[in-house]
């Protein structure tokens, strides 16, 4: 692998994992938000096994990222039902109904 | 029982039951009392059969070379035997008194706490160990006095904040003695008076003086006396905390440092104590409540004992430390025919007491004993204690000598003008049913009382049994060798016919201020009016001389425009507490409840952080 | 090792499940109680307990365990807060169904964090720790009121930040030295001459995923949430443990095998704790809510943990550790103490409580015992952490923050005033007269955590030469 | 060099649909860019010779991840269209500064990976050896994390659902 294509590789995951935490940050919609929380970890995924094959361990690389897959779906599952709930408590997806816990 | 078990079991068996106490539930009043009375009854024994023993007990802490040691000996034994003899009695007192008490169960846990504490502190040979115990006994006086009525809150909170200040000067003698010496171990230190050690006992004197409640370290006695528990005042202001607060002292000037008469901290003590002698018991002729009015003796008699150790002569600390011993029993007793007044009468405002004497004479016999020995009155003990202390301060300055006198003159008029509102004159009708205490009440104040005339018409035993071994060898053989004889009847006549003019003075002054001012509780206002002490009480009572009321106005006055807030004590406590609301509200309010916002913080720092870590 | 801890949990776990119906309430109780206390119990005995792997099939692996005194004081917390939660709950949650549930997940998070504080390697840490928060999520959701909904949600947005970080830290691992144990990050830190900076760097960014999970300022923005919006149960487990274990649990042991008295590692953690203890403790002053004044002081506490990290020797290890147990203990009873107050009064704002403590002595002293220790008052064991955390700043050379820790403790005072004023003390109002003490369940739990804090209190001098002395992680200390 | 041609134009891609994701107005729209990035990961990594964290890529995150967002939004409101853009010009006002710092973050990360890239070495170790050999304790791990995920749909929605009846 040439060094430009790393360096293009690397950039390409920054740039999804910045698009995603941007997303997750301005966004009023639940839903969305977790979108935005996917792209991250999907870049980082992306990482890992990037950084796996160039350091020559592929196979930790590889088990690391399934590992990772595994959980990261367990906590969409767990975000989705908690959007599910908030929206039969408020009947929206909107962030601003779940700012009532302050100060 | 081996030395250290017989030891830790006197410091940890009292706190211990008095946890197993506190898990008893409070309808199961009997079984706490008897617990309460069984724990001060094996404290007793424990430490009494302590004396004798000499030991000293090593407890390696930490693997840090640095050790807890305890020390057993003449005057430890002595010291905890006598507080824990006050614990009982005590104890005894408050099963009556405090029995529908809310915080009946606390009361008694607390005692008991403060007990271990005491042992703790007396015992320990370590300057550390010995703080440790002093901050613990700090807490149950804090606690003690908050379970008071409801607005005992603020008092406690005030003798929080003296102590705790006092305890930090502790805290920095004995940085300063660590500095000096590299060891805390009592038994090898001895430090001459020359470097940063001035300062270093100056800074423990004051954390001592201040346990024994000296000026300006006082103020929150009489305020004490008026909120919290009775009990709470005959048995830690009046006896432990003095025992404890004068142990400290003497240890300071006997051992640790090498105070000789020469050095002017002997002197700064001695003005100390003369100056407390002589201003609280000013503020206690004129005080129109029984229980303020005792709080104000019990600093006033702290004077003596600081005057007679201060003086560093054989003669005056004899003096000193009798004086200690006999203090905390005529005071407690004094306390404890208060709290009989208290819950007999329902009062203890002197304006609304008077002819208590035909209804409750064991306990106007006991005043009277007591009373009779605050004053000097021979043949109890109070008397022999103070010609001991008059006659160490007549060899150091005719002036201490002469403020002590006063004193006594006070002292005297003062009881009298107490004894005569309380139990004499007319007997207010609101009074018909009052009947004499119950037994669990008299029979404390009679032990005492009659420990007061033992000790006086027996002097020969405790000073010679009892104080004089607390004396380091080379002052008894000091005083050996000059012939000094502590015990029996003073061998200065002159002295005695001095005291006995004074008091003597105080009967006619009292005789001619009944007259003039037409009642035993008015007796004393001449005095109040006259010219030049007018101008001071007036201020007194307006608490200027008082130095945590002076700070407290004086941050008052800096915030006035702030808030209208008169007494300085609220200030701090509203005041600090707005500060700190005022900053939370800030900090709240950035808590918007926005999960981005919280992210974007997080984000920011963790910014700084990769930036950092790049360097 | 890993049997006890992780394999037969696990296994009870899918057992009790398989037999839904069957079982009667207490069964799935009984089974939390047992693996709690079998935590403390093999805690307590660690040493005498194999290392490796005890099952023939699995004796081939080895899972590269570590088991030292910083291990067993977690194990030993985490059992004891893990009964007490059991306890509380079992008066608390309404619902059989929601009670067995609690149960389970109670098994899940006990997994997690045994898991969590035997494993040695970067990416373990994280699985286990996603386990825990993710048992955690559900567990604050588990009633679904919408509060509850909020806060849990909250924590799980910025959980997956942290996680990010953590990943962002292994990711960085693997590419630099291509190992992500913590011994083989510990070799490579110290074969270089010059440490690089990449591999520093990648511990770096993991630490800034436990800040967030451990919830120090400012990375704390979900914790008074989550802690005032669970369940009383589940507040106990969060703030007992669940986010120590997270958090600061993880951050001791890097600073003890991984990055050694590391200079930038330090001023990062003073700076943080400090920030935590001052922050934590002026927003705990103005709460109005006895659970959300009780999250906020929870920060401030951590604070100090991380600040004795900071001192970057082996007595701030110590100290951080003791402090962290004495934090599980005093901070269990606390929530256990409003926990018995919700019970009563079905609210946990103090304005509501006034005098209280005269109806509920047993939750009034115990509240003021854990009050006075987490304040650092003798003799009381938190006296000592502190002390010694102040010690170690000293010793440290970093004078300025041990004067922040001692002045900070006068905050934590005042707050703690603050509350007892308002909620225990004073006259108790006309609408509590027929408030009672509460039920055994919280009132046990809460004497034998006040037991705890007074006797490692009392007898803190000579904890050094018994058998408890791993709570001072054995260590050679001198001053 | 053909190769690398594949992979610019598979990583530009991939960029592309994370932006789509993010930029489309309807919510199910950005779902199937998430699924389209999903795929791309999927051949980046078969491209990275991790064939089988791929087929996990694009089993769970293509395939399971869109099934529940789809039916998230089916059981959901769908979205108020003029909110959506005014919240949308609203985030552009409130968040300028958010993007500058998440670069400033990356570009850091970058400063710092850059420079120690290693050279690129041929595909080691097998990860089915790895997983089982060094890595059973994450497997542990992902037993615990997939039974903690069974409690959360008992608990989040078995119940919820049950409750509405």
């Amino acid at each position: 692998m040439s060094a430009e294509l790393i360096t293009l590789y690397v950039t390409a995951i920054v740039l999804v994992a910045v698009t995603g935490l941007y997303y997750l940050l301005v966004t009023t919609n639940l839903i969305r938000a977790v979108i935005g929380l996917e792209l991250v970890t999907k870049s980082i995924t992306l990482g890992l096994i990037l950084a796996g094959r160039l350091t020559g361990k592929v196979g930790l690389g590889q088990a690391l990222a399934i590992t990772l897959i595994v959980v990261e779906v367990v906590v969409l599952v767990v975000a989705v039902g908690l959007i599910l709930l908030a929206h039969r408590h408020t009947g929206k997806v909107d962030t601003r109904g779940l700012r009532s816990i302050k100060g | 029982m081996t030395p250290t078990l017989h030891i830790l079991l006197a410091i940890c068996l009292a706190p211990a039951l008095a946890l197993v106490l506190l898990l008893i539930p409070s309808r199961a009043r009997l079984l706490r009392e008897a617990l309460a009375v069984i724990a001060a009854t094996a404290n007793l024994g424990l430490v009494a059969t302590t004396f004798g023993q000499q030991s000293r007990i090593e407890l390696p802490w930490l693997g840090t070379g640095f050790d807890l040691s305890l020390r057993v000996y003449h005057t430890a034994s002595f010291v905890t035997t006598a507080a824990a003899g006050f614990g009982l009695l005590v104890t005894l007192y408050s099963l009556p008194f405090m029995r529908k008490h809310r915080a009946h169960g606390a009361h008694y846990a607390l005692m008991l706490l403060s007990l271990g504490m005491a042992n703790g502190a007396v015992f320990s040979n370590n300057l550390l160990l010995l703080l440790f115990f002093w901050e613990g006994l700090l807490g149950t006086t804090y606690g003690m006095i908050a379970i008071g009525h409801a607005g005992a809150f603020k008092t406690a909170t005030k003798a929080l904040i003296i102590s705790g200040v006092t305890d930090l000067c502790l805290m920095l003698g004995i940085a300063l003695v660590w500095a000096q010496a590299h060891t805390l171990t009592m038994t090898s230190l001895r430090l001459p008076l020359e470097g940063t050690a001035p300062a270093a006992f100056v800074l423990l004197m004051i954390g001592a003086i201040s346990k024994g409640g000296s000026m300006p370290f006082h103020s929150w006695i009489p305020d004490a006396a008026v909120d919290a528990p009775t009990p709470f005042m005959a048995f830690l202001p009046a006896s432990i905390e003095k025992l404890l607060g004068i142990y400290l002292l003497s240890r300071l000037a006997l051992d640790l440092f090498e105070l000789t008469p020469q050095s002017w901290l002997s002197t700064l003590m001695m003005v100390v104590g003369s100056v407390t002698i002589l201003l609280a018991v000013l503020m206690a002729l004129i005080q129109k409540d029984y229980k303020r009015l005792l709080s104000f003796h019990a600093v006033s008699q702290v004077g003596y004992m600081i005057l007679g150790i201060g003086t560093a002569v054989p003669i005056g600390i004899v003096g000193g430390l009798f004086h200690m011993i006999n203090h905390a029993m005529y005071k407690s007793c004094l306390f404890l025919t208060g709290g009989a007044v208290e819950r007999q009468a329902g009062s203890t405002d002197l304006a609304s007491l008077g002819g208590l004497g035909r209804k409750m004479p064991i306990t106007f016999a006991c005043f009277v004993v007591a009373a009779a020995s605050i004053s000097g009155v021979p043949p109890f003990n109070g008397f022999f204690s103070k010609e001991l202390v008059y006659d160490g301060a007549l060899e150091r300055g005719t002036i201490f000598y002469l403020v002590a006198v006063a004193g006594s003159f006070l002292t005297a008029a003062s009881f009298l003008k107490l004894g005569h509102a309380a139990f004499l004159g007319p007997r207010d009708k609101m009074h018909d049913g009052v009947r004499e205490a119950p037994g669990a009440m008299l029979f404390p104040m009679l032990v005492i009382a009659g420990f007061c005339i033992f000790f006086g018409v027996n002097n020969a035993f405790p000073i010679d049994q009892l104080i004089v071994p607390m004396l380091p060898e080379h002052l008894i053989a000091e005083a050996r060798s000059a012939g000094t004889h502590f015990s029996g009847w003073p061998s200065n006549p002159t002295l005695v016919a001095m005291t006995a003019a004074a008091l003597l003075g105080a009967l006619i002054n009292h005789g001619f201020g009944v007259k003039l001012n037409g009642s035993g509780l008015h007796a004393a206002d001449h005095i109040h009016d006259s010219p030049g002490l007018r101008w001071v009480y007036d201020r007194a009572e307006r608490r200027w001389f008082d130095p945590y009321e002076l700070f407290m106005r004086g941050s008052a006055y800096f915030a006035q425009a702030a808030n209208k807030i008169d007494r300085a004590n609220d200030w701090l406590v509203v005041g600090l507490g707005r500060l700190a609301q005022f900053a939370s509200r800030g900090v709240r309010a950035a808590h918007t409840g926005n999960t981005s916002a919280y992210i974007v913080w997080s984000l920011i720092a963790a910014t700084f952080i990769v930036i950092y870590l790049g360097q | 090792m890993l049997t006890f801890f992780v394999l037969v949990p696990l296994l009870v776990l899918l057992l009790l499940n398989i037999s839904w119906r069957a079982l009667p309430r207490i069964v799935p109780q009984a089974a939390v109680l047992v693996l709690g206390f079998a935590d403390v119990v093999f805690g307590l005995a660690l040493p005498s307990l194999p290392v490796n792997s005890e099952i023939p099939v699995l004796s081939e692996l080895h899972f590269g365990l570590v088991a030292d005194d910083l291990t067993r004081v977690f194990l030993v917390s985490i059992g004891l807060v893990i009964c007490a939660a059991a306890f509380v709950n079992q008066e608390s949650m309404t619902t059989e169904r929601s009670h067995r549930n609690f149960c389970s997940l109670l098994l899940v998070s006990l997994i997690g964090m045994n898991g969590a504080v035997l494993l040695s390697d970067f990416f373990s840490l994280y699985v286990f720790l996603e386990v825990t928060a993710i048992a955690s999520f559900i567990l604050i959701a588990i009633e679904r009121g919408i509060f509850a909904v909020e806060g849990a949600f909250r924590y799980l947005l910025l959980s997956a930040v942290a996680a990010m970080f953590m990943l962002t830290g292994v990711g960085l691992l693997v590419f630099t030295i291509g190992d992500t144990t913590f011994s083989a990050v510990h070799e490579s830190l110290n074969v270089a001459t010059g440490t690089p900076l990449l591999l520093k760097m990648a511990v770096g960014i993991f630490i800034v995923g436990l800040f967030i999970k451990g919830g120090l300022v400012p990375f704390h923005g979900w914790l008074p949430g989550a802690y005032s919006s669970a369940p009383p149960g589940v507040s106990i487990l969060l703030a007992g443990i669940v986010t120590k274990v997270s958090g600061i649990y993880a951050l001791v042991r890097i600073a003890q095998d991984v990055l050694v008295s590391d200079p930038s590692l330090s001023m990062i953690l003073l700076v943080a704790g400090s920030a935590s203890i001052v922050v934590g403790a002026i927003a705990a002053i103005g709460q109005s809510d006895l659970k959300r004044m009780l999250a906020y002081s929870s920060i401030s506490q951590v604070g100090y943990i991380v600040l004795a990290l900071g001192a970057g020797t082996e007595l701030g290890i110590v100290a951080a550790t003791f402090h962290l147990f004495n934090h599980a203990i005093f901070k269990s009873l606390l929530f256990v103490d409003s926990a018995s107050v919700e019970s009563r009064i079905g609210t946990t704002d103090m304005g509501k409580m006034g005098g209280i403590g005269a109806k509920m002595p047993w939750t009034g002293t115990t509240t003021g015992i854990a009050m006075l220790s987490a304040a650092g008052i003798p003799p009381f064991s938190g006296f000592w952490s502190k002390l010694l955390i102040v010690l170690a700043l000293w010793k440290a050379g970093r004078e300025g923050f041990a004067v922040l820790a001692v002045v900070a403790s006068v905050l934590t005072l005042g707050y703690f005033m603050v509350m007892q004023h308002r909620a225990f003390f004073g006259k108790p109002s006309a609408q509590l007269d027929s408030v009672k003490e509460a039920s055994a369940g919280y009132v046990v739990p809460a004497v034998v955590f006040a037991l705890i804090t007074v006797l490692t209190g009392v007898f803190f001098p000579l904890l050094k030469d018994s058998p408890l002395s791993f709570l001072l992680l054995n260590k050679g200390l001198s001053w | 060099m053909n190769d690398a041609i594949v992979e610019i134009v598979m990583l530009v891609t991939f960029v592309l649909m994370a932006l789509w994701a993010v930029l489309a107005t309807k919510l199910l729209r950005a779902v199937v860019a998430l699924a389209a990035t999903s795929v791309l990961v999927t051949l980046l990594l078969f491209k990275l010779d991790s064939p089988l964290a791929a087929v996990f890529e694009l089993s769970v995150c293509a395939g399971l991840v869109s099934a529940i967002f789809l039916g998230t939004i089916t059981l959901t409101q769908p979205e108020n269209e003029a909110e959506v853009a005014e919240s949308a010009k609203e985030r552009i006002r409130r968040y300028w500064y958010l993007p500058p710092l998440l670069l400033l973050l990356g570009v850091a990360l970058l400063q710092v990976a850059l420079p120690d890239v290693p050279t690129a070495a041929a595909a080691g170790d097998d990860v089915r050896k790895v997983l089982w050999t060094s890595r059973h304790l994450d497997l542990l791990g992902q037993i615990t994390v997939l039974v903690a995920g069974a409690f959360g749909v008992i608990v989040l929605f078995k119940e919820a659902r049950k409750n509405e009846r």
